[in-house]
């Protein structure tokens, strides 16, 4: 049986006037890769942030590992390795490539040593070779690929348990979408990485999914296994067009 | 001869003190982006603090001790109760408020100090010393020691420590910064303590130098701020440089032209190396426009 | 048909990277040309420099017989040309409607002390800014939400709002940065159909694009980048099928592949 | 339909302030409020001109009191040293502080965010400097005095009623120009370049000269108000014209919010109240001793800035949005960690 | 202080004083402010003038002269008062200058300034008490000329008052055979003067003049031991306090300055005509507040004295308390000095209303 890492319960959130999570519920198994679904501003990056303690939600409770942190503060979240990539990557712009990707490692810094830490630091160097090549350069002179390639390293060096990506190949090249993708899948077979993960590219994050959840309207209007929602007529009309390209 | 270098000893020890008063602005800038405009209060704090614990007749070392612990702790205290209670304010606010808190703080050291200047005695025996014809005081080559000390200490912790790329992570992108589980809450208190530290060390270093008076806080503010600008916001080698020259042209320029104008002198001099060097002498340019 | 935009022999540098080396092209009238590459490829660099943000290191760009790689960016606008930015970059505080407003400012020429004393001139242009900006938030669709601060906005909406507002300065050349990123399937398809009707309405376009799908359908010319070089030039068939593009950028160009 | 941002702004909300300041002195007779209103006038014109720099240019100055000084000792000198008519002196007293803001507005264009401010601070000292030490035309630090009164058909404006309608009227038409400038197109670029000053000018709007326009503008209404206040006291003294002045109207503007025109009127109100408040505690309330007094002052303006951060207008923009018609809103959506530009103010 | 106010009609003499409690100019005025609230209390306790009680409206300027404008119409206008004290700064008491003559009140400034009071012609309405810098500057000169040093600097503080006291020194250099070889100042928050006081040292000074209040001239003595400069150093009457003393340490030591008598009113000669007044208010304003009066103290004296003079002779209006004080006051023996004024003079003081005084052994001693 497979047992929840993370669980949403009933969770609603407002900006202000306007509700953007209407009583959400749902979960994540150890050792899944979710997809999370939906048009803009369906209320998919607000479900993260809250998940991540960025935003606390109005109503509802989330469990990691059963243990409740709803209203647990986000730098204490991370240190549960429940760890998030911001949607418009948010790289520290002012601080070199390197240096962001030290910060990645920043809540285990004094745990894992700075001999570990650099042998991670070349491990997502031999995913991602063009930061190898700029480590020195600022992080926000990068291109936006690049800059979302620092993004998922820097999520890396934080080693997850549970990685919550919002867009990770917003602005990537078609070539390093699959290599991103592929990764991610990669980081659940080999380190047990639980993935939830937002992505525009439907057919290409339900591919590498094992569930997705659609959301509409700040609620959840549709789960299912990846091939159950890929064959869903109602979503090959609203994300993938009429022919699966 | 022995003139100019009366007057480059004079401007040295005197900009020693701005850069250390510049670097407590480098401190909180680096983490926070606030330019704490109350940090000349501190210097005030630090100078008739220990004059106070002088007077109860506590020793001379312990009290430097206190002093900069108890300066610490208002520094702590007034991140804690005032800018963290700003949040939705943006950075001309935060001026505005630290401007309020400056004045505020004045304003009670002024009741309970009264508004006469204080004496203190010097760290060491300040029989002048004789450098090439020119005089150095014993507490003038303290002010400098201490200077390149902070200096020192702070330029290992910003670049070279994992804190110091946490500070820096805070100033540019706090919320990525939280999501990398550095609390910006955290960073910023300690940089306000850290800062009142520095703070309370000029005041401390000053005290034998000029007469500490509840009011010698602006001066000494503005004078930090500009060597701070000067230097390249949130350099802190920026920070000594801008400091230093500062110093020197004011001392130059009282010397050689006039020393009424020695002010305009020295802020004519600040206004032209803006204008050669806009982000000041060690600063750096804003991102390019790299990631549009 | 003649040429609008020549870029010659550009070349860019930043400090020891070179973002673009040597390249060459044109643009025709009443085209969609598009720009694509790998990551870091110079594409938006290229843009930066068409635009006027930053001037070639190198080489030389002609708009319409006037050389612009070392005009300033505001003089770029009133001549013709107008952009939309990768990273968002609009007006956050200000509404839609004024955001678009913006957008004529070229188009009107009031000075400060006609604005400032209310010149009937005065009132006569912003009468025309006004109606005009209606137009074009009509035409983008942008209508139910003219009052709302562009900050507030999803991003679908915000991608919207740069083109209406790249629109209002009547461009001849509209240059699109990666409009359709972030957009979902059904907002990519709309966002196709709308940059085809501007084309129709005889505005050239030159687009960057990861989104293969709209890149094959919308374009006339495709333009490859590569490491600062271009290494392809021509149809959208002849590119996809290029050996040097699938190397680079495209992958093999099979599904199959993902769900290994 | 409401039509916000567009030059709609109606007569209403000026008619209802400039009604409101004909009756005040009828509300509150007596002279101290009246010699309080009229600065609080003058400092209204001198922070309308600094809100728009601010507000709308998104430039901070810390040396607005340097221009405001030049405007009075212009008029100061030129009318007691020289004799000339205080109404020639006007366009002397506009024009000097404009051409120095020209001058000084080509070199700074380089410059932003506190590097700016820090240019500005420079500026306003070496100005200070000045007219402390260049004793043969300024008298030097003790003042300048035996400043004319401005007449009009015969009429001496002297302190009191006339010279707080005088003042009044001022402001009333800086407030009113000022209005136009944001409803305009010009208003809308400047507030564009607030927020990119990229897109800003790929929309081809001229950013350096709007900057330079407004800066020229700002100075010149600080130039005004160092007329009005020249012509209101028979002395003035550099003291007037240094840093405080600076930051007391860069308060004023950061208290009320810059990014209405109302914003700066309230500002530079709110601060005569608060020290009318203060100086009424000081008089009813023992402890509260004049040395009080700048603690308390201190402690209002922290309050102010922690529970009314976009300051007193835009907090209450709605409410007064009914009175006025035309505050321009500012909406400050808490967007969380967009990556900004570096040092921009 | 307006406690009379709800009893009805009782009659009251109103007199209005502004000072600078707070702020830059606050070491001068608070003695100025003390003093005034210190006379008021002892006037009333003895019964008030010719039985009524005077009501001294106390107003604090903060030094700056667009408060000292606001409270000065007040004053007039809303309080109504005989005659208004103050203001401490220059730049104050001239803005009061303007209302006083607009309104036709009586005003008593302590301000340094010349033009406060001069042409007298000018200033109908307005009077001086602080000894004149003229005659601080006279003083000073005399004595210089007996010592037979000619070539002498200046080092004075950049506001108001130390550039009213250059403006004299610069004035009556002439008439003694000064020569100026060094003219610099200071800020009044400096910390460190040595580059000045090196231009001084090579300049070929004989002596050094500090005009300023502390703690520059503190700054300035120490500065010139650590320099090893051991030319006379003279001061103005701006420290004349044990504070210069306790701040300057040894340094002080030969420091001369010229200063009124109530710096030491044990000192001077029991049949000097102001010896009575200057030991009664020196030890009542000692009991009340515990510091000296210093100078300062003397010139919110001698203004509130003044106008109780005028109202015990019987003045009962402003145009009569100015009158009075224009053409009545002959050889009024004050604290500051004896006050002699008339329509060509509205400050009336001599320069043998200053003495000097030098450190001795850590005390201000009467030299002459
Ligand atoms: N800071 C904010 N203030 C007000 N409303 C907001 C804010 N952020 C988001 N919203 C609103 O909340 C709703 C959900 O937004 P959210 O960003 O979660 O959507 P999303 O599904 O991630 O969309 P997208 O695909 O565009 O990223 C939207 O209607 C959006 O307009
Ligand atoms: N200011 C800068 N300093 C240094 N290098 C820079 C700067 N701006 C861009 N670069 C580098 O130039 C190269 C081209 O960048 P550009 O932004 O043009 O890429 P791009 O093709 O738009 O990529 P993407 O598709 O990822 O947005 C990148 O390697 C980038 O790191
Ligand atoms: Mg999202
Ligand atoms: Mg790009």
């Amino acid at each position: 049986m497979t047992s929840s890492i993370l669980e949403i319960k009933d969770v609603s959130y407002s900006y202000g006037p306007i509700k953007a999570l209407d009583h959400i519920s749902f979960e994540v198994n150890k050792g899944e890769i979710v997809a999370l679904l939906g048009a803009n501003g369906a209320g998919k990056t607000t479900v993260l942030k809250n998940i991540s303690g960025l935003l606390k939600p109005t109503a509802g409770q989330i469990f990691f590992e059963n243990e409740e942190i709803t209203r647990l503060e986000a730098e204490k979240i991370v240190e549960k390795r429940l760890i998030l990539v911001p949607e418009h990557r948010q790289v520290f712009s002012t601080l070199s490539v390197i240096d962001n990707l030290y910060l990645g490692a920043f809540h285990h810094y004094k745990k894992s040593g700075k001999k570990e830490i650099e042998q991670d630091i070349e491990k997502v160097f031999g995913l991602f070779p063009i930061l190898k090549e700029r480590k020195d350069q600022l992080g926000g002179t990068l291109s936006g690929g690049q800059q979302q390639m620092l993004a998922i390293a820097r999520a890396i060096m934080s080693k997850p348990e549970l990685l919550l990506l919002d867009e990770p190949s917003l602005g990537l090249a078609p070539l390093i979408v699959k290599e991103v993708l592929n990764y991610v899948k990669q980081l659940r077979d080999e380190f047990e990485v639980t993935v939830l993960l937002i992505e525009q590219n439907v057919s290409a994050s339900l591919k590498i999914a094992d569930r997705g959840y659609v959301m509409s309207h700040g609620s959840i209007i549709k789960q299912g296994d990846s091939i159950n929602l890929l064959n869903d007529p109602e979503i090959k009309e609203a994300f993938l067009g009429h022919t699966v390209s | 001869m022995n003139d100019s270098i009366q007057f480059l000893i004079s401007g040295l020890t005197i900009g020693s003190i701005y850069a250390i008063v510049a670097l407590g602005f480098v401190t909180i800038y680096s983490v926070t982006k606030v330019i704490n405009l109350a940090q000349g209060e501190f210097v005030m704090l630090g100078g008739m603090t220990f004059f106070s614990l002088l007077k109860l007749g506590i020793p001379y070392f312990i009290a430097f001790l206190l002093t900069i612990v108890i300066v610490m702790a208002i520094g702590w205290l007034f991140e804690w109760a005032v800018i963290r209670k700003a949040k939705g304010a943006d950075p001309l606010s935060l001026i505005i408020l630290t401007i309020g808190t400056a004045i505020f703080i004045r304003g009670i050291a002024g009741v309970i100090w009264g508004k006469n200047s204080v004496k203190v005695e010097p760290f060491t025996n300040n029989e002048p010393l004789n450098v090439l014809g020119a005089s150095i005081t014993p507490q003038s080559v303290w002010v400098m020691v201490f200077m390149l000390l902070v200096v020192m200490v702070l330029y290992f912790l910003i670049e070279k420590t994992m804190l110091g790329k946490a500070f820096r992570a805070c100033s540019v992108n706090p919320a990525a910064a939280r999501l990398m589980a550095i609390s910006p809450r955290k960073m910023s208190s300690l940089s306000f303590a850290l800062s009142a530290g520095l703070g309370a060390i000029a005041g401390l270093v000053i005290a034998p130098i000029m007469f500490p008076s509840y009011d010698m806080g602006i001066m000494l503010g503005i004078k930090g701020f500009s060597a701070s600008i000067l230097g390249g916001l949130g350099s802190a080698p920026g920070a000594v440089i801008g400091g230093l020259l500062l110093g020197v042209i004011e001392s130059l320029g009282a010397g050689y032209i006039s020393s009424g104008i020695k002010d305009a002198i020295s802020f004519g001099v600040v206004l032209m190396i803006l204008l050669i060097r806009p982000f000041g002498l060690l600063g750096e340019k804003n991102v390019g426009k790299g990631g549009l | 048909m003649s040429s609008l935009l020549q870029v010659k022999n550009v070349t860019k540098r930043f400090g020891g990277v070179v973002a673009n080396r040597n390249v060459s092209f044109t643009i025709d009238e009443k085209d969609i040309t598009g720009l694509i590459g790998p990551n870091g490829a110079g594409k938006s660099t290229l843009f930066n420099m068409v635009s006027a943000v930053f001037p070639p290191s190198e080489g030389e760009i002609w708009f319409e017989n006037h050389k612009i790689d070392s005009l300033p960016s505001h003089k770029i606008a009133p001549m013709g040309i107008s952009r939309t930015f990768q990273n968002l970059q609009v007006f956050k505080k200000m509404t839609v409607i004024e955001n678009v407003m913006v957008g004529l400012h070229t188009r009107t020429t009031s000075s400060l002390a006609a604005a400032a004393f209310r010149f009937p001139r005065s009132r006569k242009e912003e009468k025309f800014i006004y109606e005009n900006a209606m137009e074009v938030v009509n035409f983008v669709g942008l209508e139910d939400i003219l009052e709302v601060d562009a900050g507030n906005l999803p991003l679908g909406k915000l991608r919207l709002l740069e083109l209406a507002r790249a629109l209002a300065t009547k461009p001849k050349l509209l240059l699109l940065d990666e409009i359709a990123a972030g957009l979902n399937h059904q907002e990519t398809l709309e966002m196709s159909d709308l940059i085809l009707k501007i084309r129709d309405q005889g505005v050239s376009i030159f687009v960057v694009e990861h989104d293969m799908d709209l890149v094959m359908k919308i374009c006339d010319k495709i333009i490859v980048l590569d490491q600062g070089e271009k290494i392809a030039e021509g149809t959208p068939k002849a590119v996809q099928n290029n050996q040097r593009v699938i190397e680079a950028y495209l992958g093999a160009s099979d599904e199959e592949e993902l769900t290994v | 339909m409401v039509r916000k941002g567009v030059q709609s702004f109606s007569w209403k909300g000026i008619a209802v302030f400039s009604i409101l300041i004909i009756l005040l002195p009828f509300i509150f007779s007596s002279s101290f409020y009246i010699t309080k209103a009229t600065f609080a006038g003058i400092y209204t014109i001198v922070a309308v001109g600094l809100g728009l720099l601010m507000g709308f240019a998104g430039q901070i100055s810390l040396g607005q009191a340097a221009f405001y000084g030049i405007g009075a000792y212009s008029t100061a000198i030129l009318t007691t040293t020289y004799g000339l008519n205080p109404w020639m002196t006007l366009v002397i007293s506009l024009a000097a502080p404009a051409l120095l803001a020209y001058l000084l507005g080509h070199t700074m264009a380089r410059l932003h965010g506190y590097y700016l401010a820090m240019a500005t601070l420079a500026f306003g000292i070496v100005i200070h400097v000045l007219l402390t030490e260049w004793k043969s035309v300024t008298k030097g630090a003790s003042g300048f005095f035996g400043i004319p009164k401005i007449e009009l058909f015969g009429f001496t404006f002297r302190q009191g009623l006339s010279y707080y309608y005088l003042v009044w009227a001022c402001a009333l038409i800086v407030i009113l120009i000022s209005l136009n400038i944001i409803h305009s197109r010009i208003g809308r670029a400047l507030r564009s370049i607030h927020d990119s000053e990229v897109a800003s000018s790929a929309m081809g709007v001229d950013t350096g000269k709007y900057k330079m326009q407004v800066f020229i503008i700002s100075s010149m209404f600080a130039g005004l108000a160092g007329w009005l206040f020249a012509h209101m006291s028979y002395s003035i003294s550099p003291g007037s014209f240094g840093l405080n002045g600076s930051i007391l109207f860069l308060t004023m503007v950061v208290l009320g919010g810059a990014t209405s025109i109302w914003g700066a009127v309230c500002g530079a109100l709110l601060i005569s109240a608060i020290s009318i408040v203060v100086h009424t505690a000081g008089s009813h309330v023992s402890f509260i001793t004049s040395d009080f007094e700048q603690v308390l002052y201190g402690f209002i303006m922290m309050l102010i800035v922690i529970f009314l951060p976009q300051g007193l207008v835009p907090a209450f923009s709605s409410k007064l949005k009914k009175i006025t018609q035309s505050s321009v809103r500012t909406n400050k959506i808490p967007t969380i960690g967009t990556v900004k530009g570096d040092q921009n103010v | 202080s307006s406690e009379a106010d709800g009893e009805g009609k009782k009659e009251v003499y109103k007199i209005g004083a502004i000072y600078s409690k707070t702020g830059p100019g606050s070491p001068l005025g608070e003695p100025e402010w003390n003093a005034t609230e210190l006379l008021e209390k002892q006037i009333n306790d003895e019964g008030g003038i010719n039985g009524v009680p005077v009501d001294i409206i106390l107003a604090d300027d903060e030094s700056t002269p667009e408060k000292a404008t606001e409270e000065m119409n007040r004053l007039i206008n809303d309080e109504k008062v005989l005659a208004v004290l103050g203001s401490t700064t220059s730049g104050a008491s001239l803005a009061m200058k303007g209302i006083a003559m607009d309104s036709e009140v009586p005003l008593i400034s302590a301000g340094a300034a010349v033009g406060i009071v001069s042409p007298a012609e000018e200033s109908k309405w307005v009077f001086k008490t602080p000894h004149s810098d003229a005659h601080a500057v006279e003083r000073v000169y005399m004595y210089l000329k007996e010592e037979g040093l000619t070539n002498v600097a200046i080092l004075a503080d950049s506001n108001a008052f130390g550039a009213s006291g250059v403006e004299q020194l610069e004035a009556l250099k002439g008439d003694y055979g000064i020569k100026i070889v060094a003219n610099e100042s200071y800020n009044t928050d400096d910390a460190d003067m040595k580059t000045q006081l090196t231009k001084i040292k090579s300049s070929g000074a004989e002596a050094v003049i500090v005009w300023g209040t502390n703690p520059g001239p503190a700054i300035a003595a120490k500065n010139m031991k650590e320099l090893g400069m051991n030319i006379p150093y003279i001061g103005s009457h701006g420290i004349a306090n044990q504070s210069f003393i306790d701040l300057a340490g040894d340094a002080a030591e030969g420091v001369i300055i010229p200063t009124g008598k109530l710096l030491f009113p044990t000192q001077i000669p029991n049949d000097d005509p102001q010896y009575k007044i200057i030991s009664s208010f020196y030890d009542s304003y000692k009991d009340e507040y515990g510091e000296e009066p210093t100078n300062f103290g003397s010139y919110g004296y001698d203004n509130i004295m003044l106008v109780v003079e005028a109202l015990k002779s019987g003045a009962k209006d402003q145009e009569a308390i100015r009158d009075y004080l224009e053409n009545k006051v002959k050889d009024y023996v004050g604290a500051t000095g004896i006050f002699t004024f008339s329509p060509k003079d509205h400050n009336g003081l001599k320069a043998d209303s200053m003495v000097l005084a030098e450190v001795v052994d850590g005390k201000w001693m009467f030299k002459k």
